[in-house]
């Protein structure tokens, strides 16, 4: 067993309005910032958990996504894993 | 007197307030735009309640760089009174004329309906016509009205009086069932180091009238006119 | 049997056959599978061969298939709701604009509707309840009336299932943040939860809008050499077909399949696109608006056209997309949101867009206003899609099918319920657990999430009988309720549908509002199943009834069909949304009891009922079952009548009708309901039959006043002078008293605190704790 | 001149209360996840923009979020740069 530090990146489908991104583009542009195409504003969520290994711990995170995490009718998601230490070290 | 209501992209509580207002004695209300970039010369200044730009990064974050704020900034640094009503509390803490922030409702849900206040100081241009205590029913309505601040701004605001109002119970005790979003302390609103910028997050505005309910907002702009008009007459 | 009629004569086959659109590269060869696959029969698709002469391009297709989807076309439905009342003096504007507008005196006019976004909700809770929000109110701002409220009505299937709280957690927060967002208060509206709403929840949002008379714009295309504008959002590949999709059963993998039909509301743009509408429209710089809902560009610019006697020619590549590479299809069909088709007059186009910037919106010429009566489209300057225009709008075949009653639904009305009735002596418990019923409980978890009170002109809030507020600075006020009990309708849908405009009208006069006129929207299963098109007629046939009795006038709605999953039809749903009028806002009455030692009457009577109650659902294995109350329509004429001169007189403390959960718990409302502390009551009742029905039956037509003491026998004789039953209760007791009501064979006893309790608990219990741990997306943010 | 991809990741302040974060982990103690410690949600901002290199394009990101994306009282940030293509290559 050990603990991971999981990052779940979840951003609104492509296709998709994403009226927030469209406000920050917006306010970017009128701070005089230029060069900026494309803003899209998605939802971070950094999860602590403890698992047999990096791969148990990335697969109950999907599930945990498909289940929760992420809207399947709205938005996309991207784990990162990465280990904190193994739970004997606590 | 005059007072500016400004409304920024967003803004729907303006015409709430310049209606508020309206009822006053001697009162003119005028609407500036949040790309007007001189406010005018007037005596006071109200930024409303609604969702510039739509709050969609933070409440208030983007409204804060409106061309107006930069005299609105001025403004309140010569001293000239300022009032944020819940989005324009938002603002107020976004441009740093308050400190703190306004974070999400810790039930993470919009909550809309009267709550009870107790005015916690009158020594301010704002809350004169108060008595320190009374218990006020004015109406909530925001998503994002925990106000929050590092330890030390919290001390601050409570060593200098400057915390104006707080969530109460209707017999004005404090409890956790009385605060409509886990605000720090159980503010409601607050005021800065010079006295002359409140923001708060009810609706005094939706309070003027017996038909809609409660006038118990009404002291809060008559406040307001006293002061200013003791200014006015030197 | 189905018997389609022929539109209109003189299909103008001719100059189509002239301009032929030469076959667009990449647009794929029309099959009899595309056109099914676009929701077309075989006899439509002859129609479509008639009136252009030739085969539709494939955008031709697209385009009617969006005009003659149900949604869009009413092909099932039209001639059903050609019986329904739409005429009176007041009526400003009937059915076939964007809203309905009426007179409302001082000068002034209310536009009002309502509309369903069923299927998006069902997939999408989120954004779909906030875009329904946000395409009711641009139908009301393009009449040129400024939104002064919005209401909603919503059914879902059982909150025990976490499916069901999830989508209903999600329907209340896209309409909280949308309606919030853009600042129009909500005054009400109401919620079922049944089984029979499983997979299937109804969404459907009202609103009333302001304006001077002569305010009134329309959705007309006139003037040729007149300019068409796209305005407010850019278009992108969101929601192309949700016309066509919103005619359809719902599947098993609906999720799966309609991810791109979903639509993102952006409430802070519709803010922009209604003060920039307002302020257009009072520029005189257009002669015409209409927003692009359902179908988009498509139904805005011909039915714009059509209704003008007109035509357009739109050039596709002139509009403002979101995305690149969209075809002509894409861009006519995309159901984008906050944006909005304006007739402008030639050469004060720069005027419209200078409106439009200053609320940081785009307006873009795309198009004119012709006068050969075609639907023209190109891509470029390349002609895309010409289709004569009437034909397109009006053409769609209409259809009258057989109905008849199921069987199954016969079997339920004529179940013996005796033994249901038989509990008698202290029923306090059943009391009890009903007012923590979802059905019965306080909607306050709902309305608390919505603002209810800016702009600053609510009278009344949510959680009384009816929403009332102000009408600007004239001292009247308007009052509005949606209604309608889908069980009643189920076990007998013309009974049920007669119901639903009586509850209507006696909770508008409760708050002292004279019934003016009615909004409604049609939700059923798929019409092309007979027992369902028997409760489509018959509803239809109940509410014109009851609205041609009561003068109100049905002046709009909407239909929405297909509300079937798996094969399993919803309940029918003819929700009613009336509106009312007091021409003295300061004598709006509430619905709660307000001072101890205040007399309690009720109007009208008790009668043994107890089919179709809640009661039974809840206590009974969720049965539907029994007759549904008998609906007087003529005593509750006199009962409306009496109500309102009653609350003109000024006599009224409270009044509150008698719905879900009987009267037991339309008493225990007005003790515990509204801000202030719940008072006990004490009361007396005389009837001999089952309590179990005195209390809990939902019989019809009753209403619970209470008034001062001394002035009792005046109101008890203005009553006999309306002919409307009065009989005195009893008392309304002190804060925190008991609340007792005593029946000869029964009895409720209780504490009012724990009434108080059991009321508003009967969401929370369910919403904000994690009893059932199967629950989990209701609890976290959308 | 280069295209960039640019990620920002908005958290909330550590000890700062996290009521979604909170929502979240309790309502996936509620499907019986169990061993997850802790749930923080924070925002991802995905930004396409043109700089001459990574590190102008940090830069500027940089203060974009001091002055605009985050607020310092209550978010920490972070940002992470990848090139997306040279601007002449579109
Ligand atoms: N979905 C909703 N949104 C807003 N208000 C609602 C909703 N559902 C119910 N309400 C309000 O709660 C109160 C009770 O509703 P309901 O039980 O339908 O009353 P009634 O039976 O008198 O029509 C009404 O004021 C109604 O407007
Ligand atoms: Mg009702």
């Amino acid at each position: 067993m050990s603990r991971f530090k999981v990052e779940v990146r979840v951003t609104p489908r492509p296709g998709l309005l994403d009226p927030q991104g469209k406000a920050v583009q917006h306010a970017l542009d009128s701070l005089g910032y230029e060069g900026v195409d494309s803003v899209r504003v998605g939802k971070l969520l950094v999860l602590e958990l403890e698992a047999d290994d990096a791969a148990a711990a990335r697969a109950r995170t999907e599930e945990m996504c498909r289940k929760l995490l992420a809207n399947p009718v709205t938005e996309d998601f991207l784990i990162e894993v990465s280990e904190l230490a193994p739970v004997e070290a606590e | 007197m005059r007072i500016a209501v400004i409304t920024f992209p967003g803004s729907n509580c303006d015409h709430d307030c310049y209606r508020a207002l309206k009822l006053l004695d001697g009162v003119e209300p005028e609407f500036r735009w949040h790309r007007d970039t001189d406010l005018g010369g007037v005596d006071a200044v109200l930024l409303p309640g609604g969702f510039s730009y739509g709050d969609y990064l933070r409440a208030g974050a983007i409204a804060r760089f409106s061309p107006i704020m930069e005299a609105v900034k001025a403004f309140a640094l010569d001293g000239g009174p300022v009032v944020g009503i819940c989005n324009g509390f938002q603002v107020l803490c976004e441009s740093g004329l308050l400190p703190g922030a306004l974070l999400r409702n810790e039930s993470l849900r919009f909550q809309s309906y009267p709550v009870h206040i107790r005015v916690e100081t009158t020594a301010t241009p704002f809350t004169s016509h108060y008595r320190k205590g009374q218990v006020l029913r004015i109406p909530i309505a925001h998503g994002e009205g925990n106000y929050h601040a590092p330890p030390e701004v919290l001390a601050e605001l409570e060593g200098d009086d400057r915390i104006v109002f707080r969530y109460c119970t209707p017999d004005a005790g404090l409890a956790p069932e009385a605060n409509p979003n886990g605000s720090a302390h159980h503010i409601a609103g607050i005021v800065n180091e010079a006295r002359n910028v409140l923001g708060m997050m009810p609706h005094p505005e939706r309070a003027v009238e017996e038909l809609l309910g409660s006038t118990d907002g009404l002291g809060l702009f008559q406040s307001l006119v006293n002061h200013l008009s003791a200014g006015a007459t030197p | 049997m189905t018997n389609a009629r022929t539109p209109g004569t003189g299909t103008p086959e001719r100059e189509s056959s002239a301009q032929r659109p030469e076959p667009r590269p990449g647009d794929p060869e029309i099959t009899p599978e595309l056109v099914a696959d676009h929701g077309i029969s075989q006899e439509e698709y002859e129609r479509i061969l008639r009136i252009m002469g030739r085969e539709p391009t494939f955008t031709e297709l697209g385009v009617f298939s969006a005009m003659w989807s149900e949604h869009c076309g009413y092909k099932n439905s039209k001639r059903l709701l050609r019986l329904l009342p739409t005429e009176a003096p007041w009526v400003i504007q009937g059915p076939g604009e964007n809203a309905g507008v009426i007179d409302v005196g001082e000068g002034l006019a209310l536009a009002f509707k309502i509309e369903s976004h069923n299927h998006p909700s069902a997939v999408e809770p989120y954004q779909g309840a906030a875009t329904g929000v946000g395409g009711i109110l641009r139908d009301i701002f393009t009449m040129g009336a400024r939104p002064i409220a919005v209401l909603d009505s919503l059914r879902f299937g059982d909150l025990a299932s976490g499916r069901n709280r999830y989508l209903f957690s999600g329907v209340v927060k896209g309409i909280g943040d949308y309606g919030n967002c853009v600042g129009i208060p909500n005054i009400g509206g109401e919620v079922q939860f049944d089984q029979a709403y499983d997979g299937n929840p109804l969404v459907n949002a009202m609103a009333l809008g302001l304006m001077k008379r002569e305010e009134l714009i329309k959705g007309e295309a006139s003037g040729v050499g007149n300019t068409l504008m796209a305005v407010g959002a850019r278009t992108g590949r969101d929601g192309i077909h949700g016309a066509t999709f919103a005619s359809e059963e719902l599947s098993e993998d609906a999720d799966e399949s309609s991810r791109p039909q979903v639509q993102v509301g952006d409430p802070f743009t519709e803010k922009l696109l209604l003060e920039a509408s307002l302020e257009l429209i009072r520029s005189g710089h257009i002669v015409g608006i209409q927003d692009m809902g359902a179908a988009g560009l498509t139904s805005s610019a011909s039915e714009m056209a059509g209704r003008a006697g007109s035509g357009v020619l739109l050039d596709t590549a002139r509009v403002p997309v979101r995305e690149e590479g969209m075809t002509p299809y894409e861009i006519l069909l995309s159901e984008s949101q906050e944006r909005m088709l304006v007739v402008a007059l030639k050469g004060e186009e720069d005027e419209v867009r200078r409106i439009l910037e200053k609320w940081e919106l785009e307006a873009e010429p795309v198009g004119e206003v012709t006068d050969d009566g075609y639907f023209r489209i190109e891509e470029d300057g390349r002609l895309v899609a010409n289709i004569p225009a009437l034909p397109l709008t009006e053409g769609c075949p209409t259809y009258e099918r057989e109905g008849s009653e199921a069987e199954e639904v016969r079997r339920l009305r004529e179940m013996d319920l005796s033994s249901v009735l038989e509990p008698e002596g202290d029923l306090s418990d059943y009391f009890l657990e009903l007012l923590a019923s979802p059905n019965v409980g306080s909607r306050r978890w709902i309305h608390d999430q919505f603002d209810t009170t800016v702009r600053t002109s609510t009278v009344i809030r949510p959680g009384g009988d009816a929403g009332v507020i102000r009408l600007g600075n004239t001292g009247r006020g308007v009052a509005a309720t949606t209604d309608c009990n889908g069980r009643f309708c189920y076990l007998d849908p013309r009974e049920g549908a007669r119901a639903a405009v009586a509850e209507a009208a006696r909770n508008l006069v409760c708050t002292g509002a004279l019934p003016t006129a009615v909004t409604n929207n049609l939700n059923f299963g798929n019409p092309l199943k007979p027992h369902i098109y028997h409760q489509m007629r018959e509803a239809v046939l109940g509410m014109a009834e009851a609205c041609r009795l009561f003068e109100t006038p049905v002046t709009g709605g909407n239909v929405s069909l297909y509300n079937e999953t798996d094969g399993r039809a919803i309940f029918p749903t003819p929700v009613i949304g009336m509106v009312g009028i007091l021409d003295d806002v300061e004598r709006a009455v509430g619905s709660t009891f307000q001072q101890d030692g205040d007399v309690i009457i009720l109007l009208g009577e008790n009668r043994e009922e107890i089919g179709a109650s809640e009661f039974l659902y809840h206590f009974h294995d969720r049965i539907v079952a029994g007759l549904p109350p008998v609906v007087d329509l003529v005593a509750e004429r006199r009962l409306q009548h009496g109500v309102l001169a009653l609350a003109e007189s000024g006599l009224l403390r409270s009044a509150h009708d008698c719905s879900e959960g009987g009267l037991a718990t339309a008493l225990a409302q007005s003790a515990v309901g509204g801000d202030g502390a719940p008072r006990g009551i004490r009361v007396k009742l005389h009837e001999r039959f089952a309590p179990i029905a005195l209390f809990f039956g939902e019989t019809t037509g009753r209403v619970v006043i209470s008034v001062r003491p001394e002035d009792e026998s005046e109101v008890l004789g203005m009553c006999r002078n309306h002919g409307v039953p009065a009989r005195v209760l009893g008392t309304v007791g002190t804060v925190g008293g008991p609340f007792r009501i005593d029946a000869p064979r029964g009895v409720i006893n209780v504490p009012v605190e724990q009434a108080h309790h059991q009321y508003y608990d009967a969401l929370p219990r369910y919403m904000d704790r994690d009893e059932k741990p199967e629950d989990p997306r209701s609890q976290i943010d959308g």
